[in-house]
């Protein structure tokens, strides 16, 4: 297996289904002559040319209608949304078209569109730039919702979401573009619906997806020294979402906390600790905790931009409590 | 009536003259058509919103006329005129409109929301505005796949203030999409008049400035539709760039069947009265006749059969089955 | 004490702010000449003539961005959105704007803005037209979010909302706009963030809200006959929200459903799950039951419909499980 | 240079001279203060997203020059320059980058949304097009207060391909809200050139069909803009109506101080040579010697004022607090 950069591996999931298959196209602002702000598209209008990789004028909800009504004739459009924070933009094409025209139309006319690109805190953009979008998809039934945590996982599911014919929206975090790890050599896709143990354990399960994976894996090791055993349940989709995997995990440890950077104020924690409160009532020796961003607007100070949103003391302070 | 002042009696081939026929047929069925509609829905067979085209026949019949298999139309959710005039089924768009399973959207999406591939309709919208991105994209696609089709996507003059139109139109213009945009301007939307909407009321010249053509058209003259659609589509087929059209036309009718305002909150019935002298219908057969085109019996048998097919297909909505409960959860997501 | 519907008393509450402060005025399409779509504007361009009722093109975000800013400037605009389900639109205006602004000023500019508008199923308008909107509110810190259930309430809690420094979210129920009830007479303010207890009982508590307060109503009516008491906590503003009086509710009565309209994936109904479970876990004789939205697009046939969004053998079905 | 044109000597009464002196004193100071952001970002001591003024100096300050108290400003995230002209406290406006509780917003805002309503800035927003709906409403409260204000909205050539600008300036034409649209064509939306991303490339004209008028002036040549804004804004002030204003400018620095790719992947080194020759500061620099309005010792004497004023801001930014952490709670809501 060779390693890989978590946007190179991005990167490749693009090259790759580009090469098989000829309706799959790039569009977005920048991503073409200017490589890409976050450099995911580096090399590809080069390689692909102004037909398969298109820059846009600063349009999101043009060319994101433009990118459904692309699909609805049987194109592949992968809109690269410089970051999440302008899909709001965006938000009657993505919610009241791209989610409802195989519903309204009878099921007659899929919409197998991809949107991607970063979104989350941490590099100080402030209030304007910094939403994590998840909830606000998952909220809307016909989305399909990835928030992959390694380049592993990121490269196996960006193909299945290049592949799926549903809009499927792909949110990557900009704290992870530059971590590196492992990536299957050859042609491998991962199914949504499916999370992933990323670490076994049975004193508690830690429910979460992105960069919360990585916290949760720095906060395992240093409570491990204190005999502590974290389960970690990587949820990689969270529309399909593989609730069994989780309501099993919590069966074991009968102890959970949700962890991600959005909004405590119902984000998707909220959903998480609903169901398991449902589904595992009996089997929880404590309350479900929500480790989750503060519910405020992102402040640009550095040292107020730390405190809006998980770090890893705050995971390590959960698990002490939710095992107290 | 400008088509009176028409009188050279053309010799007309066989082919020309069963097109005049065609676009007489057509029409009298869209009016029949929704004459039922707004029956039907009095009488709750027919819920939500209902947006009748009656008076603006002639824009739907004449562009689509002019239309080839790879071509595509999509509108706004005033979109019944359009299904008809494509050839969908009228059994099947009033089954739709009766929220029947066997509706061209299994009675999921109502008369805002109509849907019919085959005959290359690719959606009516029920967000103003809505249309103009996703036709954008339609005529995207057949610019990246080099077919030979072109778009029509057809709207009203209240989203010409949509951002969205302003959006796609730099789109269009800057990658040369085959598209072309046409607003039914019926100098309304819903009870605001133009001149409170827009601050220039002449909607050919605000889409002037993206670097294609825009014109203004007699909407109310199926004839001269005909006549600007041959050569706009032929340009935008042939140039490979898009075309906006300003089409001038009048609802008979309220907005939407559920307004009882109207007339009298927003518009007096005199304007609708003056705008009946130039009902596309009884124009296009005043022309037929003076021009010895057809006979009366012709035109009524014309009439009476599009009658019968109307009452066909009422029937045909009134005896589907609405779809099964299970329907609820389907087409959530495709396989 | 008159009685008033609902839509009588909300443009009550606008004549009565309207002539006590100049700088309120209204604005929204078709909502002056017109009188409205649902008639709550009727008679008030007559009465205020065009400085102070503004009819607009259809462009949502764009008279959405001016009401912010004339709040910025001090006016107090009140927004009628013909449905919530057009404010997909003018997302970024009020996510990304409204709710930002006084933070990212670091406090110097408030944005004293009332949207307000018709949102929810119930008249066969299909999948574009009948959203539900309390969560993408709900879900942004910056804005109030309010949902009414009787016209006093309305009444109340409009006129708070228009004093109110910042951007209030007040979200009408297109089937309450005829439901007719006794409204105060005189000048009365109804404060944010106070739960009200519509009905007491001892077995069940279900926090709910808008139409679903209608709901419950009936449900406990019928139960009632089978000697099963129900209370219903209104909770009439989602953000701030009342969470206290919910606990109490549940801490009395130990068992409690979440009862909306929306849908249920991520619904605010997870909020009040997670919420109840984290606070009153040990209160708790059953886990928290959802009954809300299916999540699909709203169908057009009435009877799909109907079977898309909760209904009163819905509620009775849930309190029947939740007490065995 | 267009200026050297200008050669009669004008017999400047005291004001006029201290008038173009303050013009001179306000780009050097912009010019100073953008260069140290640039060093400060590059020592960690500025952090986020940093967009720099340098090179547009004329249009911030040539326009700012002719406002009254009753005035407001608004920009893109390009905003060090609106302030600075404004007459903000340098010293603030340091501490705002450096993200200090003494900086204009607290620390909480940066480099991309600065406010000052003490010195009628209502707002730099980070949302490309979002400044513009915020503008258009600030002029709406003027014209419903009937005040004498009148409002500056700046935003870059990219933001002409916003919906929110078509559907803000039919309503300001529509309502005749007394605004000043200034399009600053610096000829690049980040690494995208106008031609690739505008249909149109004269930017005044795809502004002209909303019933108001709209310009094209030089953006370099600070005397112009000054001149330019003088008419307009009296236009805007006197007949209540809105005027649309594209500036031909260019930022000859990167799109933003973390872009490291600029010169070279999408402009040349050649093409930013051309620009400097433009330099707005030089040039009037040549114009005050030229005219005999001022001499070489005075200019100096303002740039080293100017330096020590951003030096004082440097240092108080860095001795300046951070927000105490429970500021993170803070403004939420307001009272
Ligand atoms: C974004 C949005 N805003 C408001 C509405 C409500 N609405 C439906 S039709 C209509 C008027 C549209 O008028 P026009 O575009 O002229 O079309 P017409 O009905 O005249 O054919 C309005 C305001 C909507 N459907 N979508
Ligand atoms: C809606 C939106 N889309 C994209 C961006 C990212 N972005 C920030 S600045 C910029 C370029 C803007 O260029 P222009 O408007 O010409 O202003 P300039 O930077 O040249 O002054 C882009 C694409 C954004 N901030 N907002
Ligand atoms: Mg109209
Ligand atoms: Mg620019």
């Amino acid at each position: 297996m060779a390693t890989r950069l978590f946007r190179e591996a991005i990167r490749e999931a693009l090259i790759e289904e580009m090469d098989r298959d000829e309706t799959v196209f790039l569009i977005g602002e920048d991503i073409g002559r200017y490589q890409g702000t976050f450099r995911v598209t580096e090399g590809l209008f080069q390689k692909y040319g102004p037909n398969r990789v298109w820059d846009t004028p600063i349009s999101e909800p043009g060319f994101i209608a433009i990118a459904i009504g692309a699909a609805m004739e049987g194109l592949r459009p992968v809109v690269e949304v410089m970051t999440w924070s302008f899909a709001f933009l965006a938000m009657d094409q993505i919610v009241n078209h791209a989610a409802k025209i195989l519903y309204k139309s009878g099921g007659a006319c899929p919409v197998p569109l991809v949107i991607r690109g970063p979104a989350g805190p941490g590099k100080q953009l402030a209030a304007q730039h910094s939403h994590s979008f998840e909830l606000w998809v998952a909220h809307s039934p016909g989305l399909k919702v990835v928030l992959p945590s390694t380049p592993a996982d990121a490269k196996g599911l960006l193909k299945t979401a290049i592949r799926d014919n549903n809009p499927v929206m792909f949110i990557e975090h900009p704290q992870l573009y530059l971590t590196r790890g492992e990536v299957p050599d050859g042609e491998y896709t991962i199914p949504f619906g499916v999370a992933d143990i990323k670490r076994v354990g049975r004193d508690v399960s830690i429910i979460t997806y992105s960069r919360g994976v990585l916290l949760a894996q720095q906060a395992a090791e240093r409570l491990q020294q204190e005999g502590i055993e974290v389960e970690i349940v990587d949820l990689r989709t969270l529309m399909p979402c593989d609730w069994e995997t989780v309501f099993n995990s919590v069966r074991k440890t009968h102890r959970a906390i949700a962890l991600h950077d959005d909004w405590r104020y119902c984000g998707f924690g909220a959903e998480i600790a609903a169901q398991i409160q449902e589904q595992a009532f009996d089997w929880l020796d404590a309350p479900v905790l929500r480790v989750a961003g503060a519910d405020v607007p992102m402040p640009y100070n550095k040292y107020l931009e730390r405190a809006a949103y998980p770090q890893v003391d705050d995971v390590i302070a959960a698990v002490r409590q939710v095992l107290t | 009536m400008s088509t009176r002042t028409r009188t050279k009696k053309a010799a007309l081939s066989k082919e020309e003259r069963e097109e005049l026929l065609e676009l007489y047929r057509q029409m009298v069925l869209i009016r029949h058509f929704e004459q039922h509609c707004d029956r039907a829905y009095r009488q709750d067979k027919i819920g939500g919103y209902l947006h009748l085209y009656i008076g603006e026949e002639a824009l739907a019949v004449g562009f689509i006329s002019q239309l080839q298999p790879n071509d595509r139309v999509l509108g706004h959710y005033r979109d019944h005129g359009y299904v008809l005039a494509l050839g969908s089924d009228p059994r099947r768009v009033m089954a739709e409109l009766y929220g029947k399973v066997t509706g061209l959207c299994r009675g999921k999406g109502g008369s805002m929301h109509f849907y019919d591939k085959a005959h290359n309709f690719l959606g009516g919208y029920a967000i103003v505005g809505g249309v103009i991105g996703i036709a954008t994209g339609v005529a995207f696609s057949q610019k990246y796949r080099q077919s030979d089709g072109i778009t029509l996507c057809f709207f009203g003059d209240g989203a010409m203030n949509a951002g969205l139109l302003h959006e796609c139109l730099n789109m269009a213009g800057l990658w040369k999409l085959p598209i072309v945009y046409i607003v039914e301007n019926n100098k309304y939307a819903m009870g605001t008049p133009v001149e409170l909407h827009s601050a220039v009321t002449n909607l050919a010249e605000r889409a002037s400035v993206y670097g294609f053509p825009s014109c203004q058209i007699d909407g109310m003259d199926v004839l001269k539709v005909r006549e600007a659609a041959r050569e706009i589509i032929h340009h935008v087929r042939t140039r490979q760039e898009p075309y906006f059209v300003e089409a001038i036309t009048y609802r008979f009718v309220g907005h939407g069947a559920a307004d009882i305002t109207d007339p009298g909150s927003y518009r007096t019935r005199e304007e609708i009265e003056e705008w009946r002298k130039r009902d596309p219908i009884p124009n296009l057969q005043h022309y037929l006749l003076q021009n010895g085109i057809c006979t009366e019996q012709e035109l009524e048998a014309i009439d009476q059969q599009a009658q019968r097919i109307v009452e066909e297909a009422a029937r045909y909505a009134d005896e589907s089955a609405d779809p099964p409960l299970d329907e609820l959860w389907q087409h959530v997501f495709a396989d």
